[in-house]
This record gives structure tokens, C-alpha cells and sequence, in this order.
């Protein structure tokens, strides 16, 4: 896999952001000016429709400790999440559906299933994984089931799409829609 | 950095209830000239308000509705507000064609997402005031049982008063002296007897509630089914339902939202009001403002030397005057002892040992002693005070740990006007002052240099405490009904500084 | 609930259970108290909460009073107290300091017009119509049993002991810190969390066996509770079990619940022993924790057959259910005596207070002289 | 306590015709819907979203560093839009604060790392402590403190909250002064 961004086309990524080491990111996904993405130990590969807002940190980092990249591990992240401003993702994995909202934290040894929502600034760092439809809230992050997985928020992107490109210059997309895996 | 919205409180007054107080909290009562705090005004419920809604809520409207605002709801598990959620339903008979998809309203809470769909509440047509309530259980019985209760003390009541009427009446009643009562006589002569007023028909007795032998059940599944956490309510919000106290999730329904209070507040000796919010919720303008800040010169720390125990060092203070007349300020010590201070005795103000309770001084209220002439009778309303009751003032329980070298001299504080702030023309018009006391001036400020030196006995990292008294002169513009111009009074506050930590000893 | 227009008119009175744990406020005439919050104040300068019983003399009291009762007023109640009657529901062994700067602080700070003091234990029985039951009040504090007969409280066989709901959080704490070692001060609130949602009083027979030291019965499965987010703590079932077995277990001068009620009875006098026996009211928030209610029914009938009462013939207890929650049946007690006209004629003016500056109080011969 | 010097390098700010100082590093999206009514200070890092939606600040806000200022977007009944944020006079906004909200009032103290949840509306004079995230939609009424995550009311504001935020931001703007 070539070192490298990988931007498929109908993604509306702005300059402003920060992308380093292998990240694909793919259709339809926005990502909002002064994100960043850092691909340290391993790419990063960001599924379809996801929203990031500002100040998003998404890193994929060597666990501390351990210094030897042989193995390099790959973070996934499936499609129609929403990162909202300031969210700091070291997750290993991320499913589909899932909302962090401003200011969470998720520890590298989290993994996330799908149609998760992790409250405004809980900070979850314990050796877990999450159900499906977990809610998190509050200070001390109590733990809810949510009935069924949150709406996709496809009109805020669709009202997105058509305006960023006017205020925001953008990065091209070189990859043609035929998602490899 | 310490300011007042958010910083420690580093300048104190003390009020005339004796607690310390920063200006911003304190009110400043004029018709007794007396500086009151919270603890010493009356609260009263103003208006009653919905936070959410902002509307304002007639008080028999608001005990009619116990308090609660109709139609904003608590999220029953975090206590935050819920918001309506609009869902599109299919129309109600699919095939007939012009049928527009219906809209139904659910609450949801943003917080932890929970939403009246979890429990079952159905989705409502119309967006507000049509949602389900619960009913008590036990309602039925419990009226029964009050009315039941009512009745008992009602009649116990009347014997009693019947027994008071009776011993004094003076005049003998025709049954007195013949012993005839009406109702023997009308069925004498065959009328119909009228029934006596007191042995009105009993009310039917509710029936005693009945013991059980048996009591609720421990349920067995308990020892073998591990429990799952989510499902069972926490202590908090089954409280937060106190008449249903549901135990599991799925029992939890919207709350109505508590309603909020303006509160205006009474000066207790004088009965004024010190402060009185303007009825709309929104509003942040007061009808009666009588703030300490637009009163009283405000104190503020400017900079002080590094603190070093029995070494002098020297601070510098800044006093603003608020109020739109010119005022003279002169120190005086804390507390106006015959001999000079002792160290000690400034030291340890009021040794604990003896410290009175809260006793209670029940004095007719005496009118303020205002040195004016007026004669107290005008003062003195007409109207019946009954004995005001104020609780006699502690001691003002705080160490001073350093000694302030008082200046002699006093100095001016110009009126302050609002125009200043835009034409910076040069405007310490012709005021000579005492360079060594002030050190800087404008407008309505001025910084003033004090020497205070820490008690020796102190070691590092203890607080170091200052305070003096400060008079100023203060223009009651409340003018009496026959003197024209604004009374002129010397108004002495008392004030503390906390300066910081001793940081070195010499 | 029924929109009847009687609630609009006349005088709405505010009625108040201070308990040690938590305080049930609302007003006269109604089915339910308002609000029940926990009796405790969070200081003005730092923000470190302070429970009203933990005072250390009157004067600490009297400023954790006013703060207590401004947060009630203006925030819950939403009346202004000048000259407006109060009720306060409080037991017949309230300490007299508590009960004096209560009055003090009421009629001084806040100037209402009268209170009325009602005991808990008589007025528990209101919602029940009856007026001879055995009350056990099982509170925060102590646990207290006073009977009454013909709605009269006979205090000389009354009965209290610490075995509440702190003496279960108490223990409960123990027990968490040795099986969690790296938990550090768990707060009052999620231990009192952890008591109410995992913790439960196991039957008797259960009981008897975990005594017997080969018994090889397993116990309740374990309970991982989530403490903010990072850590968990293991509740195993052990300690869901047996965590209020000692309120059961006579401690050395042979003293626990059950034996509580039954001394009382026997201090009654003989033709009122079997009327008591047969109604018994549990009262107390302690009492809702899931088996307590069983398990206590179970040991009484043990007690029954033990030596020291076979001059009780006594053959079976019958339990009273009120028409409310446990934890609020005293309180509901003082709303119906606060709807009568009780109120008017038994209450103490500001004038009398002023007057007397103290409160008429049962032990005290000026008031409770037997010659009236 | 007096306020101390707070001075900035020249370079790095602007200052415009109305006293506003503005820095460089600011990332203005939609500059031309950005309305700032005059000594507003804008500190280095802070991100104002002007291309969502217009938004209009008062007189002397103080917008400090990496502070997101973000008009919500609001669900109609026909598709989605952005709400115009309006700020009123005499605000003050902490460090790495996330402004979501909707409305906020007039002499109104936001503290650090403080997260107004989509759709708020605070009133005036209300206090928002540090570290509180404030759900959404949540409406803050006037002389309010709140605190905590989910913010709940935790005290009052003295009742002259609104002078002394007037004090508070007027020498905040006279002691940011730029290095000689």
C-alpha cells in the first residue's frame, strides 16, 4: 500500500486539515477544516459518510512501549460517523454509526462497535469493548442502551456538501470511487 | 488573578450582622444606612417563572399546577431538559392516495438519549399538552381518609366553641327555664322535627385499613439471575418521582420541569425593600437596586510587596467611588479602642471560648437614629409595627494577622461620571494631595499606599489578614420631606484584605 | 391528577420530614410530598457538601439550618415563609438541640406565622385510618419502635437501636474496600447507590445455612458496578447477601429488630399485647430494600419460640401496608393532619414562642403535668 | 485584584477602524459574515465558522485562544439549515471553549474548556464555570451559575453581575496591550 492520502472521489476534505501518514478517506466523507488525522503506527482508513468537525484528532499510535512496527495495525473506521469538535480517537477499531460527540477521548484499548454514542467529554481508557447501541453521558460516563442505532445525519452533510465548496478551498480526490477491500 | 466573577474573594466587608461579605454580595439598606447581606435580609418569592419557556406563571396558576411548568419536561434518568422530536408516520389509511404522511411528536433528551418511546409512551399528533400523566394509586382512598379527618377535628371544634359560647350567655332561654326543647314541642303539636344542626348525618366512616398475614414475596429468581444493571433505576431518579418511585427503567415517564423564583429582597429592621427584580423573567434591570457596589467606595488589592513576617512592606489599594457625589474616605482603626493597639488584642479579635449563640432581641423597632432634627413621631407610621424581631449581631469572628500603620491624612474620591470614559482630557482638576498617600488618580479611582508588617510569630504559608475601618461620607439622596438638600452622613465600614502567603521570614 | 378546586383556595401549608438521610417536603392535604432530597448543604464559598446531623453545637446548626431551609423555600417549596404556618414531622426522640434551633431558626430568620410539631410514629398511622398499631421506624440513624394505643404513644415501652441504613453503608464500605483494594473513598451517594440497586436481605433459610461452616451453597452471582467510566467495582454475591444479616444477629446483650419489637410488646400492658401483635406498621426508607419486609416476618416468628418470651402467647403478626411509599408514610401522616383544622388550634403562634422562647416538649412537666 | 498586562506582538494582531483586534492565526471561515460591533478581541487559534451561518458579536467580547465559535444547524420540517449566532455586548468566551450554541445574551462569563451543546440559549448576566458541558438545547436563565457535566444550576450571580462584567472586559481590553 503506497505511502500516502488516498481522498475517493465525492469526499469534501479542506485544506486547513492536517493528514499525515497512510490515510484513505472515503466517499461522501466531510472533513472540516483544522482536523487532524495522524496515521503514526499504521494506516488509517476512514469508510463513507463520515462527518469530522474542527479540532478532531483521530490518531492510530504505537501503544506505548512498544517500540518494534512489524506488526503494523491498521484502525478502521466504518461509515456515517460523526466526530464532533475537539474528539481525540485512538480507538482500535470503529464500526458504523457511531457519534462522539465534543471533547471525548477514546484509549487505545477501546474498541467500538456500531451505533454507539459516547457523550460530550467522557473520556473512556479502560480495556473494554462497547455493545452495540451503547449510550455513554455524563461526568462519571454512565452507561444507557439506546433503543435502535442514531440517524445518519444526511441532511446536515447534504447542506454541507453544497456549501463548503465555496468558502473552502479543497484537497483534490485521486482515487477513482472503486473502493479496493 | 483573582476577580469577581470567578477568583477567591480577597477583599471583605463586614456587615452589620457581623458575617464578612465581598461588596458584590452585600445591599446597602438607606433608610437605616446599614450595610445588610443575605443572612440579614427577608427573601420573598417575587415571581414565579418556567426557566425553560421563560414565560412568566400567575402564582394561583402555578399552585394549581404544583409548581410545575405544563408543558416542559425533565428527562426522568439525567435530569436535563427533553426536547420535542418530530417523526413522520405513514398516513393513516395507506391506500388512499392524497392521504399526507401525518407528523407525530416524541420526547427525546439530548443528554442520554433517552425518549418516551422507550417506555412505551405513544407518539403524540400535537406538539404540546397532550401527554399522558399518572394517577396515584392510592388517590381515592387517601381523600376519603382526609375528608374523614377533616370532619372529626371539624366537629371537635365546634363542641368546643359551642362549650365557650354557652358559659357566657347571659340571658335564660326559654328551654332554661322549662326545660321544653323546640323539638319536643313540634312533635307535640305533630310538625315534623327539624334535624339539630351539630348531629348533621356522620359522613360514611372509610373502613379501617385491614393487617395482612402475608407480606411481598422475596423474589427467588434473584439467587440465580444475575441482575442487569442498566435495567435498574438508580436512587436519584426514582427521588426524583417520589409518589411512583419506579425500580425499573421501563417505569420512568417525563417530569414536568420544576419552576423557578425572582426573589426581592426586605431589609428586616426597616421593612424597606433593598432590592426588587422587574417581573419579566428575561429582564435584568431591577426596579429597587440598592447595591453595596453603587454605594459603597469599592476596595480592590492594586499590588502588594512580597510578604515576609515583622518586615514592612507596602500595599497599594484602590478605592472607586460609585456614587455620583464627591466623598471624603479617612482610616480608622478596626476597632475604635480607648488605648492604643495592643498587638495582642488585635491579634485574636474574640477568643472562641466565649462566643454568645444567636440570642434573640425583641425590641420595638425604634425609628433609625438619623442626626437630623426630624422628630421621631413623623417617622413613626401610624401603622402597628409588631416587635421586630432581629437576631442580635455576632461578633465579627475573623484574625487579623498584620498591622496597618493608619494614615493620618484622608483623601477625595471625585463623583463619578459615565462622560468620562470618552474624552480623556486631562481632569485632576487642582486637587492637591498628600503625595506620600496617593499615589495615582483619575476619574472616580484612586490608588492609595498603605505600610502593613506581618506579625512576627508567623511562619511560611500562613494567610496574612488586614483590615481598617473606612469612613466616607455618604449623601442620602432620599431627602426628607422638609429639608431640600441631600442629607450628609459619616458611614464607617469595616474591611479586610487577604493578602496571600507568607512567602520568607527575615 | 384530579384538578378538584379545593386545592386552589384554601391556605396551602408547607409540610416538612426532616430525616437524617433525606428530607420528604410538600404540602398539606396532598397524596404525596413534592420533593424528597437529600438532607445536606453545599457551602457557598467551597463547594463541599455538609450533612444537617453531622452539626457540632447549636451555633453550627443554626447557619446549616438557614441554608438548608433557604434551598428549601426558594428553590423546591417556591413560597416565601413570612407569616405562613409550617409543619414539621419529627420523631418523639428528636434531640431538644435540634428541635429548639429548628423553632429558633424558623421564627426568627424566617418569621413564619405558626408551626405545628407532629410526632412521626402517631401520625404515621393517619394514612391507615387505625388508631393502635406497633410502629418500627426504620430511618438513616436508628431504628425506633413506639407503640400506640387508642392514638396515643405509649412511651414506656418505647425501643431504638443503630441498626439503620448507616450501619449498612458502614459495612457495606468495609467489605467493598477489602475485595477492591485499588477503589479509593468511594462517595456516600454511589454507596448508597451500590445498598439500593445490588444489595437485597436474603431469607431465612439461606441465612441459617451460610452460619453452619460446611454449608457448600453458592451464593448470588457477582455484580460489576461502573464508576466513572475507568474503573469498576466487584460487588460479589457474598456481600449482596449477607450485607444486612447483622441488623438479624443478636449482638451480645441479645439485642437486634426482632427483638426490639417484641421487648415493646411486652412492656405493654397483657389485653393489648394481641391487638399490637396483629398490627404492625414498617416504616422508613430502609424497609423498601428488596426481602427486607419477608425476612423480618420470618425472624419474628423465631424469636417467638425462644425462651425469653413463651410468656407472649402470641401466636401470629400481621403487617400493616400503608397507602404510600415506606419512605414517606410519616410524611404523609403530617399532610392529613396538616388539612384539618388541627392546625389552627393545637399550632404554636409567634406571639406564644416569643413569649416562652422555647417548645413545648413532652418531657419537659410544665407542658405534660398530669393534674390538667 | 487589578488586572495585569496582558501584551501580544504586534506583528501577529490586527487592529481595525472600530478597536477590534483580530490575530493572524485565527481560522475566519466566511470573513464577510463575521459582524463584530467593535473591541473585540479575537486571540490567536480561535476558529469562527462565518460560513455556515452570519455571526454577529456585540461590543468588547473576548473570544481567547482556540476557541470554536459554530452556528448550530437546526432540523426543519422540509431539509436542514444553519441558525445565525448572535452574541451580545460584554461577553467573555475561556480558552478552547466550543461555542454551539444559538443565542447568548449579554454580559455573560464562559469559562475554559467549556462546551455549549448545540442549540443553547443563554440569558444575560449568567455565569458558565469552567470544564461544564452544557447539554443541548439547554436554556440558561439570567443570574444563573452552572457548573458540571451535564451543567445544572449550581449558584446565583450577585445581582450587579452585569457592571461587573462591564468592568471586567473593558480593562481585559485596556491591559491588552501590545510588547514594546
Amino acid at each position: 500500500m503506497s505511502k500516502g492520502i488516498k481522498i475517493v472521489s465525492g469526499a469534501i476534505v479542506c485544506e486547513e486539515c492536517k493528514l499525515r501518514g497512510d490515510v484513505t478517506i472515503g466517499g461522501g466523507t466531510i472533513i472540516h477544516p483544522s482536523a487532524s488525522i495522524i496515521a503514526e503506527a499504521g494506516p488509517i482508513i476512514i469508510g463513507e459518510n463520515c462527518l469530522i468537525e474542527e479540532q478532531t484528532k483521530i490518531i492510530n499510535k504505537a501503544p506505548v512501549g512498544q517500540i518494534d512496527n512489524e506488526n503494523v495495525q491498521e484502525l478502521i473506521i466504518g461509515s456515517n460517523n460523526v466526530f464532533e469538535v475537539d474528539c481525540a480517537i485512538e480507538a482500535i477499531k470503529i464500526g458504523d454509526n457511531n457519534v462522539f460527540e465534543s471533547k471525548s477521548f477514546v484509549g487505545n484499548k477501546v474498541t467500538i462497535t456500531n451505533g454507539c454514542i459516547i457523550g460530550a467529554g467522557c473520556r473512556l481508557t479502560e480495556e473494554q469493548t462497547l455493545k452495540e447501541n451503547t449510550i455513554i453521558y455524563g461526568e462519571n460516563c454512565n452507561m444507557r442502551e439506546g433503543l435502535d442505532r442514531p440517524l445518519p445525519q444526511t441532511l446536515q452533510m447534504d447542506t454541507l456538501i453544497r456549501m463548503l465548496p465555496n468558502y473552502h478551498h479543497l484537497k483534490k480526490p485521486n482515487l477513482v470511487n472503486n473502493k479496493k477491500n | 488573578m483573582s476577580n469577581y466573577i470567578t477568583g477567591p474573594d480577597v477583599v471583605k466587608y463586614a456587615c452589620s450582622c457581623g458575617l464578612l461579605k465581598p461588596i458584590t454580595r452585600l445591599y446597602f439598606c438607606r433608610h437605616c444606612l446599614e450595610l445588610r447581606c443575605g443572612f440579614c435580609v427577608c427573601h420573598e418569592v417575587d415571581s414565579n417563572y418556567c426557566g425553560k419557556c421563560c414565560e412568566n406563571l400567575p402564582s394561583a396558576e402555578a399552585r394549581l399546577k404544583k409548581n410545575r411548568c405544563g408543558d416542559c419536561y425533565d428527562c426522568p434518568s439525567c435530569k436535563q431538559n427533553l426536547s420535542k422530536r418530530a417523526a413522520t408516520v405513514g398516513p393513516k389509511n395507506p391506500e388512499d392516495p392524497k392521504a399526507t404522511p401525518r407528523k407525530v411528536y416524541y420526547l427525546l433528551c439530548l443528554n442520554c438519549r433517552w425518549s418516551s418511546r422507550d417506555v412505551g409512551i405513544p407518539d403524540q399528533a400535537a406538539a404540546t399538552g397532550s401527554w399522558p400523566e399518572r394517577e396515584n394509586v392510592h388517590a381515592a382512598r387517601l381523600q376519603e381518609i382526609i375528608e374523614m379527618y377533616k370532619g372529626i377535628v371539624l366537629a371537635e371544634k365546634q363542641q368546643k366553641m359551642e362549650k365557650d359560647k354557652k358559659k357566657q350567655r347571659r340571658f335564660m332561654t326559654f328551654t332554661d327555664r322549662t326545660g321544653i326543647t323546640a323539638s319536643m314541642l313540634r312533635k307535640r303539636i305533630g310538625l315534623p322535627d327539624i334535624p339539630h344542626p351539630l348531629l348533621k348525618p356522620k359522613p360514611k366512616e372509610p373502613e379501617e385499613a385491614v393487617a395482612k398475614e402475608e407480606v411481598e414475596e422475596f423474589p427467588e429468581e434473584l439467587l440465580t439471575k444475575p441482575i442487569n444493571l442498566n435495567e435498574i433505576t438508580t436512587l436519584e431518579q426514582r427521588l426524583n418521582l417520589p409518589e411512583w418511585q419506579p425500580t425499573t427503567v421501563d417505569k420512568l415517564f417525563p417530569i414536568h420541569k420544576q419552576v423557578s423564583v425572582k426573589r426581592s429582597q426586605r431589609c428586616r429592621a426597616c421593612e424597606h425593600n433593598v432590592s426588587k427584580p422587574e417581573y419579566s423573567p428575561t429582564s435584568i434591570k431591577f426596579k429597587i437596586q440598592l447595591f453595596a457596589f453603587y454605594h459603597i467606595p469599592e476596595v480592590r488589592i492594586f499590588t502588594v510587596e512580597p510578604l515576609r513576617a515583622g518586615k514592612q512592606c507596602e500595599l497599594l489599594l484602590k478605592f472607586s467611588n460609585p456614587t455620583q457625589h464627591q466623598t471624603v474616605i479617612t482610616f480608622l482603626p478596626l476597632f475604635p479602642s480607648e488605648d492604643s493597639f495592643a498587638s495582642k488584642e488585635i491579634k485574636e479579635l474574640v477568643p472562641d471560648e466565649e462566643v454568645p449563640s444567636r440570642e434573640i432581641v425583641i425590641e420595638e423597632k425604634q425609628p433609625p437614629s438619623l442626626p437630623g432634627s426630624q422628630p421621631s413621631s413623623l417617622l413613626h407610621t401610624s401603622l402597628s409595627r409588631t416587635p421586630s424581631i432581629t437576631v442580635k449581631p455576632r461578633p465579627i469572628k475573623q484574625a487579623i494577622t498584620a498591622n496597618v500603620e493608619l494614615p493620618t491624612s484622608n483623601f477625595v474620591l471625585l463623583p463619578r461620571d459615565d462622560a468620562a470614559e470618552f474624552d480623556d482630557s486631562g481632569d485632576t482638576h487642582n486637587i492637591q494631595d498628600d503625595t506620600k498617600l496617593v499615589v495615582w488618580r483619575k476619574s472616580n479611582k484612586a490608588v492609595i499606599r498603605l505600610n502593613i508588617t506581618p506579625l512576627e510569630n508567623l511562619n511560611i504559608g500562613d494567610e496574612v489578614v488586614v483590615g481598617f475601618t473606612m469612613q466616607h461620607i455618604y449623601v442620602n439622596t432620599i431627602t426628607a420631606v422638609e429639608s431640600k438638600e441631600p442629607q450628609r452622613y459619616n458611614n464607617n465600614v469595616k474591611v479586610f484584605q487577604y493578602l496571600g502567603k507568607i512567602v520568607g521570614s527575615e | 391528577m384530579p384538578l378538584y378546586e379545593g386545592i386552589g383556595t384554601e391556605k396551602l401549608t408547607v409540610v416538612m420530614d426532616l430525616g437524617a438521610a433525606f428530607t420528604k417536603l410538600g404540602f398539606s392535604g396532598e397524596f404525596a410530598p413534592r420533593h424528597i432530597i437529600r438532607s445536606e448543604v453545599t457551602l457557598k464559598g467551597s463547594n463541599l457538601t455538609r450533612e444537617i446531623y453531622s452539626y457540632v453545637n447549636g451555633d453550627d446548626l443554626y447557619d446549616l439550618l438557614v441554608e438548608f431551609l433557604h434551598m428549601i423555600f426558594f428553590k423546591y417549596v417556591l413560597l416565601s415563609p413570612k407569616d405562613k404556618p409550617v409543619i414539621i414531622v419529627e420523631s418523639l426522640l428528636c434531640p431538644t438541640i435540634f428541635r429548639e434551633t429548628l423553632a429558633k431558626v424558623l421564627f426568627s430568620h424566617y418569621e413564619i406565622y405558626s408551626l405545628l410539631i407532629v410526632p412521626s410514629h402517631l401520625v404515621s398511622l393517619a394514612p391507615l385510618a387505625i388508631n393502635t398499631a406497633l410502629v418500627v421506624d426504620v430511618g438513616y440513624l436508628e431504628t425506633t419502635v413506639i407503640p400506640i394505643c387508642h392514638g396515643l404513644p405509649v412511651l414506656h415501652a418505647w425501643q431504638a437501636l443503630p441498626l439503620a441504613s448507616q450501619a449498612i453503608n458502614n459495612k457495606l464500605r468495609k467489605h467493598l474496600h477489602s475485595c477492591n483494594i485499588k477503589i479509593s473513598e468511594v462517595k456516600q451517594n454511589i454507596i448508597d447507590d451500590i445498598k439500593v440497586r445490588c444489595c437485597f436481605v436474603t431469607p431465612q433459610r439461606r441465612a441459617i445455612q451460610f452460619l453452619k461452616s460446611n454449608s457448600q451453597l453458592n451464593y448470588c452471582p457477582d455484580l460489576q458496578y461502573p464508576l466513572g467510566g475507568t474503573k469498576i467495582i466487584n460487588v460479589p454475591g457474598k456481600i449482596r447477601e449477607t450485607v444486612a444479616e447483622f441488623l438479624f444477629e443478636e449482638d451480645n446483650d441479645h439485642q437486634c429488630l426482632s427483638t426490639m419489637v417484641l421487648d415493646s410488646i411486652l412492656k405493654v400492658n397483657v389485653d393489648l399485647r394481641v391487638k399490637l401483635a396483629e398490627n404492625i406498621l414498617l416504616t422508613g426508607g430502609t424497609v423498601m430494600l428488596t426481602g427486607f419486609k419477608a425476612r423480618f416476618k420470618e425472624e419474628l416468628y423465631k424469636q417467638l419460640n425462644s425462651s425469653r418470651y413463651e410468656k407472649l402467647k402470641l401466636s401470629k403478626f400481621m403487617f400493616h401496608s400503608a397507602p404510600s411509599k415506606d419512605n414517606y408514610t410519616a410524611w404523609l401522616g403530617g399532610a392529613i393532619y396538616g388539612a384539618t383544622e388541627v392546625l389552627g388550634m393545637k399550632s404554636i403562634t409567634r406571639e406564644y414562642y416569643f413569649k416562652e422562647s422555647r417548645l413545648p416538649d413532652w418531657p419537659n412537666m410544665k407542658d405534660n403535668s398530669r393534674i390538667q | 485584584m487589578e488586572m495585569r498586562d496582558i501584551n501580544y506582538d504586534r506583528s501577529e494582531y490586527v487592529e481595525t477602524a472600530s478597536g477590534n483586534r483580530v490575530s493572524r492565526r485565527t481560522v475566519l471561515c466566511g470573513s464577510q459574515n463575521i459582524v463584530l460591533q467593535g473591541k473585540v478581541i479575537i486571540q490567536s487559534d480561535a476558529i469562527i465558522r462565518g460560513d455556515l451561518a452570519n455571526v454577529k458579536t456585540g461590543r468588547y467580547c473576548i473570544i481567547s485562544k482556540e476557541a470554536v465559535i459554530r452556528p448550530p444547524y437546526k432540523k426543519f420540517s422540509k431539509g436542514v439549515a444553519f441558525f445565525p449566532l448572535t452574541m451580545g455586548d460584554h461577553v467573555y468566551v475561556g480558552e478552547r471553549s466550543v461555542v454551539n450554541a444559538a443565542n447568548i445574551g449579554s454580559y455573560v462569563y464562559i469559562g475554559r474548556n467549556v462546551v455549549l451543546g448545540r442549540r443553547c440559549h443563554l440569558r444575560d448576566c449568567c455565569v458558565i464555570e469552567d470544564n461544564t458541558i452544557l447539554a443541548p438545547e439547554t436554556v440558561v436563565p439570567p443570574f444563573t451559575r452552572y457548573s458540571g457535566s451535564p451543567g445544572i444550576q449550581v449558584g446565583e450571580v450577585p445581582e450587579c453581575q452585569q457592571d461587573l462584567m462591564i468592568d471586567f472586559t473593558r480593562s481585559y481590553y485596556q491591559h491588552f496591550v501590545p510588547k514594546l
